[in-house]
């Protein structure tokens, strides 16, 4: 596991603080309720079982009216959030744990993602579902969920999947600002992650991927917590000469496309990192989108660093058996430069 | 009997009604006619459940229909040419095409959404209500769901919810499973639930109900406006369930108009009717009830009716003409209003 | 009240409460010394319910738990240091250390399957029940949940189906809602229904409803017996809801172990206990009533329970060494399980 | 659309007769039915709402007791169906529509595909899923729904994807004789699809990839319903003098990669054909799979003809724009001859 107290270096400057990523999310929280009156929150378990989740109490205190404690019922509350937004509210539901969403599937993928596109245009739903996906430790099979890459399956569902502090305020307040369904990633390992955030700065573009580190050698495309794990594997090739770029998408949909495409096209090579599963995974989709658009830019295959086709199990052991780790994103970077290149084919 | 209404809601009513009857009809041997447009679902039946409902609303309040949804639709002041047009997917439908019968919707006349799949209406349209609440507003919203929606756990999850916050929101369940042949006849099996009266799967869970005869026009104006008043002063949900039988060319997974349309002389010689439709003329259809109320209460002539239906049968044809000759819309909108602000 | 059995099954009742009390404990203890073994449940202040429940069965008979599961696997007679080994994710876990707490099962003493996804249990435990009815065997099945399940619509479902299909089921409800402290003191919220009985929600769909409390062995145990002579004579479904307070090592999101383990004295004299947990032992704890029952009924005599105590915590002792000295599974073996036939 | 009352060349010989695919499934259900008193059926809408529905009835009509109607509660009936294959039964538990496996995700993906795996191996679940996926003209946004993607992200679930009506005969026993969760997906446009059926034969094996066509410039991988499309679109080719080969995986899991790397190693173009929308998609990963496996085999970049990611619109002109049509999957294979090719660069 990451260093998860170490800053990642971002251009810091006099006009930010170092915050850390539950602190940034609450901050972004806390402000889009006092700026909106008809700022709603379903659900609060936003920050998970961690030692932070007390962080949220400020905003539960300041708002007693405006986050509602739903009952053990997804589907419904879910539902009940997406009616709300229907009807003129912006509305934040909280799923807590990702695997939880399967209980709202119904209403996440086959109500809100379609509404405006069968009213023909005529209804905006400012939904976002939030929820803390992957391997947190001792979830075991029933609760270590990454199911961003089944709601990107689903089209009308915009997809943010933050790795930063500054990255989480900027980008959740811009999901509001679209007015569509959104779908909000943490994942509980990035909540103690300490980050410069800048006081000024305000939403982050949805669509705009951010790299992450400049590097010649080899693409790394990583999303949410693979940032970081992604960013430690830099820190060791780099002791090793390897010049890692790391892209990080930050919103799937809408993609960055053409970052993704640029660097590969400098690098031509090309390494996934993602907590999805592997097989139809966000890395599959990344790595499709490369092999029909940037063929010619490969040097040698892809190599996507992803969890296992396997549930997760419960002991430790096997559990980070199956973590796509830094170790295992640089061993796979190792292995972009040692192999033969096609082109030589 | 009658609802407790001015003479012209009366006729207006009627109006609607019989609208919603002759619209339907002329769907169903249009479907016969092709092409096909695709699974359907007509409100021959129970008009008499949602036209009175809609008339204890404001224009302000919200109605989220299902799949059965185009009495709502033109309850609400649909222009029946273009909801034509969207179940033939033209450009000029409602919802330009991309809907269909099963999602037509029309967010200006305050259906901002139906939703086809079973149950899945219901918690949207409380959360609408909740959203009335939380802006401080007297707005209702009135969730239309059938009997089969009583089976999904999500309805079941939405009246609690809707119970502990007391949205002001009006359940109303259309159960049309009286004597259903269910899939012997090959249509849906009839209402599949161990509850003995469909109210106690509300009141479980705190929500106050009330039934009503869904053939019995007034009856449902005046529950509605109980449930209706009770939600806009603060008091939260009701469930409110209309009963009707299923009508007999409704019971097949395909809509049928067996014996043709309806006539307004079944009104008093219902025996007149095919043989198949003769009990249900007689004494399941609200619609002819609602005439023969009208008639012996002289609120209109045999004469003014007959006038109305001409009048409401040449809007039809005009609505099947306007629909017929509109076109498709091109190709590349498929593309468009996925999300808002892009393509 | 004391469970009617024969004082042999009196003493292993209280045997098997204490071993699970004691196991418990030791959890949270080795919970705090670290490394973490993630979010876990524990089943202390409801052993009077699961333990005569489980007396109430045939070893044929199935049993689905939910998270909160270690009392019913104790309880049908899973080894204490297996049990152990599997929550520390170890090779000689009851399932590898592929389970851990949350999903521990043991198909082979008739505990199939482990969900701690709320609801989830309910209609897979309905399911098993459908199957052996379909069989046309006698064996009975319990399904396991907290009141938190009522919130989830799967189980009004299951409710719903079962009925219907008359399966042979017992719904055991573990209400352990009463004086819970909710979020303020870092916990779930209490049990959030509008319900104000979760058994109306079982009525609603014809199942027939028991209530007893669920500190009280002796009616837990007549009531499941109830219930299950029902359910293998063709009579269908129970639900039985049995009530009791949290324990207040559970209200917080993590258990802890305030002011230590229970110590015997308390018994007699609850007022020697911490401030916080006096109430509790001297009105609450299910486990201390039954050991006053058993004391005052001279099924046992004090030095019994004392050497019978000491036993225990030797035997638990025993399992943690078990466990902390078991290997973890080889990683590779990650990827074996995932299908039959195939790794 | 494809002549659905076509036959399909495929080695017919004396022992075979000439079924449609609604037939065989039936028959497949049947012999099921007759061979196992303990084979159990919840749900009957196997065959949709088209005109051979009633083909069903006898089945029925034979075993009343072993077919059960459950309510319109498909979480409840599904999990109904996985305890009940944990109590010793094999049971079919059909969701009719697709989109309908929503409703049911708890239990189809966080319940029946963890159980064996976190029981450690001791806990066989034979519960087959099935539905009717795809593009039905005019089930519109909700109820035209391909969930396979989303579930072949799901590990511990067999997914079959039969083509033809030989193949459905052969695969629906298989996948019960393997014990574990299964999804069984079939496409309303299939069933009137008519071919031979031998007699004699019994099951496929799962994981054995059919070539549905030998050829020799262009690989085309299809699944399901585009399986016909793709076949439609090699007999115009043919014309053309383009021989295309067509890979039918039959199942996703577990899939044959050998069959699609080896087509691929020689025909060095590969076309993917799929009614799953495009991100995510089993597009998606059959292209990711083939991108780091045999990039150095490919002439020209891969082409996904997909649905895309683009709710499905009711207006018969705006579904047949979204539809992976036998015309547009003859353009991408007319694409990919034209090319420049990538060696070339
Ligand atoms: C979740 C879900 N399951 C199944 C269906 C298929 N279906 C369409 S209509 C219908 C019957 C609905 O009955 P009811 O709610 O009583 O409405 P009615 O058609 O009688 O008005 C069913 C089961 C569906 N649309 N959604
Ligand atoms: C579908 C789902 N939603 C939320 C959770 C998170 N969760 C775990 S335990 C729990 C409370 C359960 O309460 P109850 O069913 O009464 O069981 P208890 O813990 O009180 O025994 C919740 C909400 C979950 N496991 N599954
Ligand atoms: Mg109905
Ligand atoms: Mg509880």
């Amino acid at each position: 596991m990451v260093d998860a107290t170490k800053t990642q270096p971002s251009n810091p400057s006099s006009d930010t603080r170092e915050l850390s990523y539950a602190e940034a999310l609450v901050e972004a929280i806390a402000e889009l309720m006092k700026q909106d009156p008809e700022f709603l929150i379903i659900g609060s378990y936003i920050l998970g079982l961690g030692p932070l989740r007390g962080l949220f109490d400020k905003v539960r205190d300041e708002h007693p009216n405006r986050i509602l404690d739903p009952p053990t019922a997804e589907v419904g509350f879910a539902g009940f959030g997406i009616g709300a937004a229907m009807n003129g509210l912006k509305v934040l539901v909280d799923l807590s744990t990702a695997s939880f969403v399967f209980e709202a599937f119904p209403q996440v993928v086959n109500e809100a993602p379609n509404a405006r596109y069968m009213s023909g245009g005529r209804l905006a739903v400012p939904v976002v579902f939030h929820f803390l996906h992957g391997l947190r430790g001792g979830g075991a099979a029933q609760h270590s969920h990454s199911p961003q890459a089944m709601l990107w399956n689903t089209p009308g569902l915009q997809i943010i999947v933050p790795s930063s502090p500054a990255d989480v305020k900027g980008l959740l307040p811009a999901a509001f600002a679209t007015g569509n369904p959104t779908i909000f990633v943490d994942h509980s390992k990035l909540m103690p992650v300490r980050g410069p955030v800048s006081n000024s700065a305000k939403e982050i573009p949805l669509g705009v991927a951010d790299i992450k580190r400049p590097g010649r050698d080899v693409t790394v495309v990583a999303t949410s917590y693979s940032v970081q794990q992604a960013f430690a594997a830099c820190e060791s090739l780099e002791a090793e000469g390897i010049d890692v770029e790391l892209v990080d998408p930050r919103t799937l949909v809408p993609l960055d496309r053409q970052a993704i495409l640029d660097s590969v096209a400098k690098t031509g090579r090309l390494v996934i990192a993602d907590e999805t599963h592997r097989s139809c995974g966000v890395a599959s989709e990344i790595a499709a989108i490369v092999s029909e658009e940037a063929l010619g830019s490969l040097k040698v295959p892809i190599i996507r660093v992803t969890v296992p086709d396997v549930p997760i199990p419960f002991s430790p052991v096997l559990e980070s058996e199956l973590d796509p780790t830094a170790s295992k994103i640089a061993d796979a970077v190792r292995m972009q430069m040692t192999r033969k290149q096609v082109g030589a084919r | 009997m009658l609802p407790e209404l001015k003479q012209a809601d009366l006729i207006e009513l009627l109006n609607k009604m019989l609208l919603v009857r002759r619209w339907e009809e002329r769907l169903i041997r249009l479907a016969a006619e092709g092409p096909s447009f695709g699974h359907y679902h007509v409100y021959v039946g129970q008009e008499t459940i949602g036209i009175p409902a809609l008339f204890a609303l404001r224009p302000t309040d919200l109605v989220f229909p299902t799949h059965r949804n185009h009495g709502y639709l033109l309850g609400r002041g649909a222009d029946p040419g273009r909801l034509m047009a969207e179940i033939l997917g033209k450009e000029s439908g409602l919802n330009q095409g991309k809907a269909g019968t099963l999602h037509a919707s029309a967010p200006e006349l305050g259906i901002p959404h139906t939703s086809a799949i079973v149950g899945g209406i219901v918690p949207i349209a409380a959360g609408a209500a909740l959203a009335a609440q939380v802006k401080g507003s007297d707005q209702v919203t009135v969730a239309v769901f059938g009997d089969g929606a009583m089976e999904e756990g999500a309805t079941f999850e939405a009246l609690n919810i809707a119970s502990l916050w007391k949205v002001p929101v009006v359940f109303l369940c259309e159960n049309n499973t009286d004597e259903a042949l269910g899939a012997a006849a090959g249509g849906y099996p009839k209402s599949v639930t161990a509850a003995r009266d469909l109210g106690d799967i509300a009141r479980a869970v705190g929500v106050p109900t009330l039934v009503v005869d869904g053939t019995d026009a007034g009856g449902v104006h005046s529950a509605m406006n109980e449930a209706v008043s009770r939600a806009r002063n603060s008091g939260g949900p009701t469930f409110l369930e209309a009963r009707v039988s299923r009508w007999p060319g409704s019971n097949p997974l395909w809509p049928e108009l067996p014996g043709g349309e309806m006539e307004l002389r079944y009104v008093e010689e219902p025996e007149a009717a095919p043989e198949q439709l003769r009990r249900w003329y007689s004494e399941k259809d609200g619609l002819l009830r609602y005439l023969r109320e009208i008639l012996s209460h002289g609120v209109m002539g045999k004469n003014d009716v007959e006038e109305l239906d001409a009048k409401i049968h040449a809007q039809v044809e005009d609505a099947v003409r306007f629909a017929a000759d509109s076109p498709y819309p091109p190709p590349g909108s498929a593309y468009l209003d996925v999300f808002a602000g892009r393509s």
